[in-house]
């Protein structure tokens, strides 16, 4: 199906598109669209967040949305992001829909105490009274020497709080459904781009669409290992299976697109049938997302396992600057067939 | 507390006799209604942490005589005097103290997360400096769909030291939000008085740095601070902006729980006695009595009524239903559809 | 070994450490006497936080230290937790020993930023150039209807934090050497104490020692099941070993004492033995340390295991007032006894 | 900037030639240290984000001038400047920026990251707001270990906006620390314009809400930063406290990258050209010449002589050994035994 398949060369992606008569969209303008008709279609949306207006408009995510809906619903803020996240938080509570973008990931530990100590426990505190219907979107950087404050994935964090939910779309169609999703979720919503997923290109229906949270996607069917990938790590997973298809080796990868909640069916029914579990995340291993995903299936799977669950991650190290550093520190396409084949080989 | 009626200029001086009962009817209320909690409490059986505002009840009285029941108000641990200024059900609350299913947030959240939307308060959070941008927040929402409302937030001095605080005010006046930011300036933190934690004892001096009206009442004066609100009240009203208002006041109970701490050496005795000559309540009384707005024994039966109300609403809220074990898992999320 | 020995009877652990001539302290005189004695012997360290120089005196943990070292050394602060905690790591760059006090951890996402953007990055974004000897010490509260904002467990967060250490002292002996350990350890490590251990005692030798990071212990040596348990569930775990005895089940109790370094040698090793895994923790379930606890066993002894891992935790909610809520959110020595039971049954 | 050397009261009337020609090399050495990175960053083996201090050079320069080698120093995302001042090595730096082994910090940390403790540069974040409890932190340090050192924090316009700003002024006034905080105000974050973030644009308006004192400088005459800086270095010495010093300023280059961000509709290109005129090396140059305090032919020597320096050095550091692919798992803890 069209709005479920990845693309993992983009020269050619836009005319395979065309040829199939499908409408092609990168993940920035599928992310823009989003936000384009929830702002159109529903007045208590608005965007907040450090220069959601300006000229380079989040890589281009809101890039000049303020036009048409001005600098009220599209607006630019002062740094402080823990009082603008509970001015949002409080918006939230009196009926507005509020998008509050960071321009990278690792500014969120700054507004921890309103996501976690507020957002997150408000509608349980108040007894379902007041929710919070909040998505804070922030995008995970990488390369170009950002280092240690510049290139954090943290979703591993938020796994760990109750009330949250987390989403990680992997393609213009889901960055598009799931925001839209999120924006109408009615509850606070980690919504967790990749910086190196905007140039991605894929299917993108013009009309509105919701892709529903707890609903992985098996990206590629497979037979002898699992491959669970986060984010930008499904093309990576894709790449492996292709060289790991070369060596009889069958690949199936998938895609859970919202950490929070998690669709465990979909994984565990995979490792029953598979037997063997890699999980592909873009972040630091220990205490992340990967470890939740692994002791699910210690709980649910026990027995169908025949090899060690592997984890392919980022090492327990900030990140470095230097080039040849920052080559040693990401895994990808090559790093998923290493831990593949040290499982079957 | 000036002695005459006709000493004030401002909102005091049209107020008429209901508007002053009624404040002394708030200040009443909110001190029986505590004093009730300080009977039960050896009980046992209410199980949260109860933050008394005994000594303070002039301000809640005084800001929220001049709200709407639609306006919002987000108050903090301390939360009982601003629930029942606002209009929250005595019988709700003590059933949310004693954990129980009709209590206002079934029994989830306690005397530190008090919950009353048909009364514009949307929750309570108990973290130091929590509630300040989530009233800034309600304020812009306000703005943002031209309903009229204005919101209040009313914190302590600890919590005009949060990062909170500063991001808040600048925000307020950047966009002239209608909202009002009440200081209940009573010097200490906890046990941890204010000149161990501020270069000086003067929280409205930090509004100018925001260009907002920064005023300083006798938070113990009802009618001080009713007039200083009435006048924020207004400017928010009229879309001129935000202000703070700083209120002196004194707790007289531990910071947490019935007992004076005094005894236990947090804070010296003499205070505590300097401070219960300026008893807001009495004082009051005593002012309405003088300008024979109230006589003694119509004073005295409306001490009777609400003695009544307070005795009927906790035993109600006594009696009624435990929450069911199920409750647990329930609520964690918001269900759309 | 005395030192290494837990009683879960406080009503005679008195008398008999005094029979057997061992001196008896409680986890809070420990924690009092650790500090007490580290700021006797090092100019350089001094202790801050809300309230570290009242009556109160943090539970009694920092009671009339500000006597003898004055109130410069025993600070009391401001309410700015992100603030003071930067102010804290600067001092600790510039060769001071903070050891940071925060009555509940619920404070912490509030110092998040500064704890893992700053503390935790610091030595590794300068090349190894500047360490930050800072301790936080946070205390888990419990019980009369705290409710949400104060009752959280929030280790299981900086398990994934790289730079940071974790520390999570049961007896009273741990306390004072690991805090002993913490404070001259010269990195940012997160102390975290139970409100519910305060009254515990146990065997405290008078002269200054230290408890060596990650070096677990085996609390109760069993054959059947290794019970890995945290803080305060060390003693719910030797307790449903007791019952479990009865019933013929032997049960093999683990305190890692420290997450992070995690003693995972001790851990495989005892899971190889008995092939069988419960983790009780004192925090929520999805996304905690139990996650990583199991994920480390089914990396390293996979086939080693009889049954599926079973996870001990608060469910994934926030945490509720009533006092019937409270009950069913608690798990206890019967809730181990019964994860057991499930697992051999 | 006055024109006459006489017209100057301050600390500018008492420095002798070496200070002055010694605050133009400052400035001097900072523009060629970024022009030559804005000359090499095209061949795309700089990977690393700078953030050019272009047209900000005088309040390094002018701030430094009055530091010793032990005092310390906080800079921010925007930080080669303040190193360059403080005394840090070209060369040493260049290499971080290469990522090379010999750099400050092994090639871990890059431009935003810099870190000298030879000179009093303990690390620097990235994280806006993130180094000015720092600063306060080392002062209490200094305070407590009576050292004699003081701390100056160099942060944004955008920073004072973060709760951060807020308590630290407020801890480093109430304990009255060796502190300095240096405000460079260049009226954008990223490009957010100020009027966009803040109700007024006067960040010195809020020191006096801490009772610290609070001034407003012009950031580009490198004299004017030298005088204010020189009353707060001696008051902080002197044990009188913290200050805040406003220095308004403008960025000449994008927020980071050496390209002009005008060209991309970020800024008017209008209020460019007009801080141009204002160029703080130009201006200096001219003042020194005027007051015959330096030659043409002496000016342009410097010149030449920090060129040949900054070629040698940046060619030194791109020459430079990469670290071992080992060097990626060490230093994430520090080791003590
Ligand atoms: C962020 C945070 N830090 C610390 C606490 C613990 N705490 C609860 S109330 C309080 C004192 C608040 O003082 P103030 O704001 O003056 O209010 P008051 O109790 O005097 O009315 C503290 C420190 C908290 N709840 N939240
Ligand atoms: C906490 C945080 N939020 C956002 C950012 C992204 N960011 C980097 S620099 C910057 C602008 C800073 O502006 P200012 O403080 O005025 O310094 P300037 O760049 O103008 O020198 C922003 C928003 C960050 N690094 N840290
Ligand atoms: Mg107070
Ligand atoms: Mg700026």
């Amino acid at each position: 199906m069209p709005w479920t398949k990845v693309y993992t060369d983009m020269s050619d992606v836009k005319d395979i598109l065309a040829g199939e008569g499908l409408r092609a969209l990168s993940y920035r303008e599928a992310l823009k669209e989003a936000q384009e008709q929830l702002l159109r279609s529903d007045d208590s949306v608005f965007l907040l967040g450090e220069g959601v207006d300006d000229p380079g408009g989040i890589f281009g995510s809101t890039l000049g949305l303020w036009n048409e809906f001005g600098k009220e619903r599209v607006m630019d803020i002062a740094i402080a992001e823990n009082g603008m996240t509970g001015v949002a938080i409080g918006a939230a509570m009196a009926g507005m829909k509020p998008v509050f973008v960071h321009m990278r990931m690792d500014f969120l530990p700054m507004c921890m105490d309103q996501i976690v100590n507020h957002a997150a426990k408000w509608n349980y505190m108040t007894g379902g009274k007041v929710n919070v219907p909040l998505v804070v979107r922030s995008i995970i950087g990488r390369g170009w020497g950002s280092a240690a404050q510049h290139s954090q994935a943290l979703h591993g964090l938020f796994m760990h709080v109750p009330g949250l939910k987390i989403v990680m779309p992997s393609t213009p169609y889901d960055a598009k459904g799931l925001l839209m999703e999120a924006v109408n979720d009615g509850n606070p919503v980690m919504f967790i781009e990749h910086r190196w997923l905007y140039d991605y290109i894929g299917f993108v229906p013009e009309e509105a669409y919701t892709v529903p949270f707890g609903k992985g996607i098996v990206r590629r069917p497979g037979s002898d290992v699992t491959v669970v990938a986060l984010s930008v790590m499904v093309y990576e997973a894709i790449k492996a299976a292709k060289t790991l298809e070369g060596l009889g080796m069958d690949i199936e990868v998938i895609d859970p697109r919202t950490l929070k909640p998690l669709d465990e069916e979909l994984i565990i029914a995979s490792v029953k049938k598979t037997g063997r579990l890699v999980i592909a995340d873009v972040a630091c291993k220990t205490g992340g997302a990967g470890a939740e995903i692994a002791c699910r299936v210690a709980e649910s799977a026990h027995g169908y396992l025949k090899a060690p669950v592997k984890r392919v991650n980022f090492p327990d190290t900030p990140t470095p600057c230097s080039p040849v550093l920052e080559e040693a520190y990401y895994p990808n396409a090559g790093t998923i067939v290493q831990a593949v084949k040290e499982l079957i080989g | 507390m000036k002695t005459n009626l006709t000493d004030y200029k401002g909102a005091a001086k049209q107020a008429g006799p209901d508007v002053l009962l009624g404040l002394m009817r708030t200040m009443l209320l909110i001190r029986r209604f505590e004093e009730k909690i300080i009977e039960v409490y050896p009980v046992q059986d209410m199980k949260t942490p109860v933050h008394l505002y005994i000594g303070e009840e002039a301000i809640a009285a005084g800001v929220c005589a001049h709200l709407k029941k639609e306006d919002y108000l987000f108050t903090t641990h301390r939360s009982h005097g601003h629930c029942l200024a606002k209009g929250s059900s005595p019988e709700m609350l003590y059933a949310e103290f004693y954990g129980r299913s009709t209590g206002c947030s079934k029994g989830k959240g306690g005397s530190m997360h008090p919950v009353d939307p048909e009364n514009g308060i949307l929750g309570t959070t108990a973290i130091v400096g929590g509630g300040i941008p989530l009233a800034a927040g309600t304020a812009l929402a306000s703005k943002m769909k031209k309903d009229g409302k204005i919101s209040v937030t009313f914190f302590g001095d600890g919590a005009s030291e949060e990062g909170t605080f500063h991001e808040s005010l600048n925000f307020a006046s950047l966009k002239q939000l209608p909202v009002i930011f009440i200081c209940e300036n009573n010097s200490y933190a906890t046990t941890s008085p204010i000149w161990q934690r501020q270069p000086h004892d003067n929280i409205a001096k930090r509004a100018s740095g925001y260009n907002i009206p920064g005023i300083t009442v006798d938070g113990n004066s009802v009618l001080e601070v009713y007039e200083a609100a009435g006048e924020a009240v207004q400017r928010a009203r009229d879309g001129r902006g935000p202000t703070l208002i700083e209120c002196r006041t004194y707790r007289w109970k531990g910071h947490v729980g019935p007992d004076c701490d005094h005894e236990k050496g947090c804070r010296p005795m003499e205070d505590l006695n300097k401070w219960k000559e300026r008893c807001p309540v009495v004082m009051f009384r005593d002012f309405l009595i003088n300008n024979s707005v109230i006589t003694e024994t119509q004073y005295n039966d409306m001490l009777a009524e609400i003695d009544r109300e307070m005795d009927r609403s906790i035993s109600a809220a006594r009696e009624s239903a435990m929450p069911e074990k199920e409750e647990l898992l329930k609520d964690v999320y918001h269900i759309t559809r």
